[in-house]
């Protein structure tokens, strides 16, 4: 009979908190969107999957071993723990959560030791978030995986299409401020390093938004990585409006010349350009870069394309799904269900409609500097989203004049804003560590 | 505090723009030069990737077989990939 | 002279030890079962071939640096090893090794940085173990692949095989019943987590019984594997009679109707349906069972096409052969040479018989309450070993009746002992860590 | 202690079975409940995949042909796979 | 504009040391030779990249968290490094790091935590060589893809070119005596372990090398690793000078008599023959040589095809990716822009040609005892550097006789290198660390 | 100190050379004992490797016909490998 009560207590339906429920319906709706509406499924399936597991009551998938052990709410286990904290008052397991959080490494060491003698592990998402994303390692390599599938040709044919690429960036710190504005307001409680982790959501660029929020706001990085996702896959709903408020008809009507040939010889060039430059000026951003660029540089080199091949196929494919149910077990209940995922929410949208609008007009302040015009259509390219934004600009292009194709000219820009928020990330997580943040 | 915050966001935005353009605008220059330096010392001293200039089908073929061979490699790739 | 003396106390005939030189022979055993008789080469010819290396006399593979640094057999370092354990009096290195095996983990700290700066190392094995099976990955990737290679069709189209699948599980718990009993009668000296990690043999499911041995009795982890695996290669030479003795000619002559078409999208909802009733009601399952569905649902879902594949092909196989070098690594002559391993092996055929007999005995138990007959030949496909089971129940059903197909009629129960064996494991697992074992 | 892990043995097996059957007999009833609401709600909303359905080869094709190009994806496969 | 200067200072042109500079053209220089010369592509391209990665000034991308905190220069955390260590009397960041150096195991914990807790983290080159390389795994699973990617077929159809193989070996022990004559003389700061890391070099074969350096001589490794790769991409240019040399036109006409076929049995049986007298004779080699055998018995055994292409594709793949990457992150300014890498590059091809010339004498020894005549051009693909050294004894072969086609007979004394020098390398070590070096 | 070096250079000079020698003799020896073993306790009783063994394409197909087939599948190999 004790056993049969233990079952029951164990069992989901008996533990099950509200805001579990709720995370399981979120998980089921992103797994809807990403099969039903394919919406980005490639991270949004383990996405969404992850983050069912999470909050899967009892499971602990997502806790670490001593997060287990303040959860498993077991007094003998709690005041050992506040016992090796020298916790001397203390009430319920969220005061020994919040001491365990303030202490420094050693001490955590300590603790680690404890609750393994006490037969806690850590859960198996929690494992996968530690290895794929607190390295760093997992967003590096599928950075450099994009990197072995981007084609810089467009770009290189016509490289002033780089300034729509920055122009397109200011979605970014256009966010950064609002961010830091509605924490001055007090309507939310971001830090100025959440600000910039929430920020990178205008990059449009997952990779380099999961790596930013790894660093610089762990915490938020479930809200952030779902809000870029589900907006890249929105951008042909987001970017219309704006595009066709921002331009004439007789605009969106510019054909622009063919693109000349690009050499072998400065395709291989390029990332080993970029690189330097990097060196040279921007160090911060040598890790997402130099993977980006090392990526490029084996595709095009021809002389390793059995590790190009990989980085393509085997090596990005096995990081996306370990990356997605890592990004999944940040989806549990007490850090999504937060006002400040709305906030990240609102701020997102706001991010992707700025940088839109800032690439649109860029590319018409260009043509008033230049003869050889561009269809503003283009500049919306900017903000990454790669291809998608592409293939809007080129569908917005279609509908002006029908023989209008825009798509490698927008394929410029696209990949521009790669490295635009490639830089503007290694900038702000530059800074942001040098303010103590 | 909250004075700060404001300042450090303002900051962020300032010179984080101001490097993305200043970084892209070396890039436009520099990416000039070597196409310019690459097109003028070696022209065609590599030719284009196979890849990317791989032969048409040679004339000729009876295009019933081309589109089966197609199909069946579709229908592979499809299955391994 | 000193160098030639030295060089053949250190080469493998000298240090020999006798127990090793059998392990040796079994590892070769395994490779000809594994390569000539194509019992589960996939899994036997890595398990072989790292147990061979295990036993390599003097190159310590399978052990950690501590463990080396114990076998070594160096007086000074015994000594120090001593002295940091504060043990006074010892003789030999048993006497150290039972003292480490006592420790904390702060106090295996403590052994570790010493041995550290004694220049020891973890031998390759040991270090493989640690990353796959230690943490749990391999065996969870292992099942996500067979998640993703797995079809539900004739299962949704048939769902009362589940039942069959449901029955044969009895061959786990009888067996477990059966080690405590050997405890018991004083035969052998099983604890209770032994007791349960040797019943999942019975599940006959590779990846399960590795999952709950690393969990609940390591140190039998080899001894269950090759059981295991073993066993699911002799299926073909266990079932058969036992399916003959429990069923009439009549019976094994029974056809059953075609199995109607399942659709794509009940193929999709079924991952997601178990995974929702796991964390209703069996949270201790969601490791396993996650996994499991999270690999159908990239498989069925159709939008992840490449992640599938690579959950199939590449992740997979890599997996694969780390795991088998690893559960190589568990072959050391200490472990295995040991009278628990005949009687794990002993207990893993009992249990694949009595499976057997149960999934059979079910399926003519449900025809006396049922319309739709069964032929009692699909039960025994209940236990797993997929596909090999169904093949059995495929072969004996033309025996008997040259007309009746019965192999996508056994894939139902097949897949359902799948689900069985790890919701059997989940509740052991649950169980025997609440019972403190 | 022997009677108690022979209790322990026996508590296992009974609650490890009755989980077993409770969970797959509970996972019966959703299967086929949702079986029925899928079949109902959505019928062939959605086309079998297309692996599952490909398409039979056009007839009227040269079937020594195509054993030829079966043949070189198999061998293809063989090695690349 | 505090900020501005900010910037400015973390700019790498203001950052930038002389070293790191050169380092900077050294890596350009190793992609340029790999890309346009094709000099071993897939080593030299990841390592030419991650050596500009590493010495990209500011990024510190090489540097465990506390060279980066000890490199910060920073003040305030080289004190509160100085007082964790104890270390009353300090002037620069050198003393701090050569004591950090100085420090044991425990006493590192305590210095990481430190740095942790000041916020530094380790970079991601510095993480790529800890889980690649100092753990010894990546050369490990390079060596078992090129041990599924090698056919023994003509070694065993002749195994008396396993004695070429040996012969050639010799290359890596005279340089062995040449390094620490360096030493003796003072010329160069060689221990015994660097000399036998150096040697190494000329097994020409590069896990064995990076292995054996990893091990004995980890600060060494990016000058032998680049010595090792650059030395075997001119194997064309270094071994026909020394083989015309050594050999009479009369010799290098001789026509090998056609090798009989081997039948698969005996390749399956092969990898387990050697794999057992190693463990009866040289234990040290087991790791190098367990894992060759093994990616051989994949691929021969026939029952494990999947687990063999993923060993010879992806798997490599991936490997020799990080690996690359992992070599480059030691071409650190400080560490290669020393005078002992000007050493090491001599050291390595007078170990080439010491082993090619050996391996031709042996042959010529050879053919005086026996009466079946070996063209003596194939005695210098005992070096190794699978397939180059076999072709070039296939085109001096024909250069001399139109019709005497040496590349399967070469192929026999090839792979006997690959054999010799792990064999090597297992002796090296195991005798390096018995003598406390 | 400095003998001692120069000492130690010779002896892993001496015994690494040595074993070198005298493993790959043993090996020498078992390799050829095996062969002799296997191929007269085992003459042919298994076949060839089908890889190695790949049967000839079947005489009487168009060449054309086959060179498009290995173009087609080189072009595939050559993307997705
Ligand atoms: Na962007
Ligand atoms: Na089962
Ligand atoms: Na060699």
């Amino acid at each position: 009979m004790d056993n049969l009560i233990g079952l029951w207590q164990d069992s989901g339906l008996y533990l099950m908190a509200p805001g579990q429920l709720v995370m399981i319906v979120v998980g089921l709706l992103l797994l809807y969107l990403a099969i039903n509406k394919n919406f980005e499924p490639l991270l949004l399936v383990p996405i969404g999957f992850g983050g069912i597991l999470a909050n899967i009551p009892g499971a602990d998938l997502a806790l670490s071993a001593t997060e287990a052990a303040i959860s498993s709410a077991n007094p003998e286990v709690l005041s050992a723990l506040a016992q090796a904290m020298g916790l001397e008052v203390w009430e319920t397991a969220k005061d020994i959560k919040y001491a365990f959080e303030h202490l420094n490494a050693a001490e955590h060491g300590v603790i680690a030791n404890l609750v393994a003698d006490m037969g806690f592990n850590n859960g198996m998402l929690y494992n996968f978030y530690s290895v794929a994303i607190a390295s760093g390692v997992a967003p590096l390599v599928i950075f450099m995986g994009v990197g072995a599938m981007t084609d810089f040709g467009p770009l290189l044919a016509n490289p002033k299409t780089l300034f729509l690429g920055a122009a397109a960036q200011f979605g970014i710190f256009a966010t950064v401020l609002g961010a830091v504005g509605m924490s001055y307001l007090g309507w939310m409680d971001f830090s100025v390093a959440d600000a910039a982790a929430i920020g990178i959501i205008g990059g449009a660029d997952g990779p380099t938004a999961i790596y930013v929020s790894s660093l610089l706001a762990p915490e938020l990085l479930g809200a952030i990585a779902v809000a870029a996702y589900s907006y890249m896959a929105l951008v042909p709903l987001i970017q219309p409006p704006i595009m066709r408020a921002l331009t004439t008809a007789e605009e969106r009507k510019i054909v622009m010349t063919q693109l000349r040939t690009v050499s072998r010889r400065e395709k291989i060039t390029f990332p080993v350009v970029v690189l330097i430059l990097v060196a040279l000026f921007l160090p911060s951003a040598a890790p997402l870069l130099g993977m980006f660029c090392f990526g490029n540089l084996m595709k095009e080199c021809g002389v390793v394309d059995r590790l190009s091949d990989t980085a393509q196929h085997a090596l990005i494919n096995i990081t996306t799904i370990f990356l997605g149910l890592s990004v999944g077990s940040k989806l549990a209940a007490d850090k999504f269900l937060d006002p400040k995922t709305m906030g990240i929410l609102a701020l997102g949208i706001v991010a992707f409609g700025i940088g839109t609008a800032m690439g649109v007009l860029m590319a018409k302040l260009m043509n008033k500097f230049s003869k050889q015009q561009l269809n503003p259509l283009i500049g919306s390219a900017g903000v990454s989203a790669v291809p998608m934004a592409a293939r809007v600009s080129n569908k917005l292009g279609l509908e002006a004049n029908p023989h209008n194709f825009l798509l490698m000219h927008a394929m410029g820009p696209n990949v521009a804003g790669v490295i635009g928020s490639a830089v503007a990330a290694g900038v702000m997580i530059s800074m942001v560590q040098g303010m103590g943040g | 505090m909250q004075e700060e915050i404001l300042q450090q966001g303002v900051d962020l935005m300032l010179f984080g723009m101001g490097t993305v353009f200043v970084f892209l605008t070396v890039l436009v220059i520099a990416t000039t030069i070597m196409s310019g330096v690459v097109s003028r010392l070696f022209p065609d001293a590599v030719k284009p990737l196979p890849a990317a200039a791989a032969p048409p089908p040679k004339a000729g073929v009876d295009p019933k077989l081309q589109a089966i061979i197609k199909a069946a490699i579709e229908k592979h790739r499809s299955r391994h990939k």
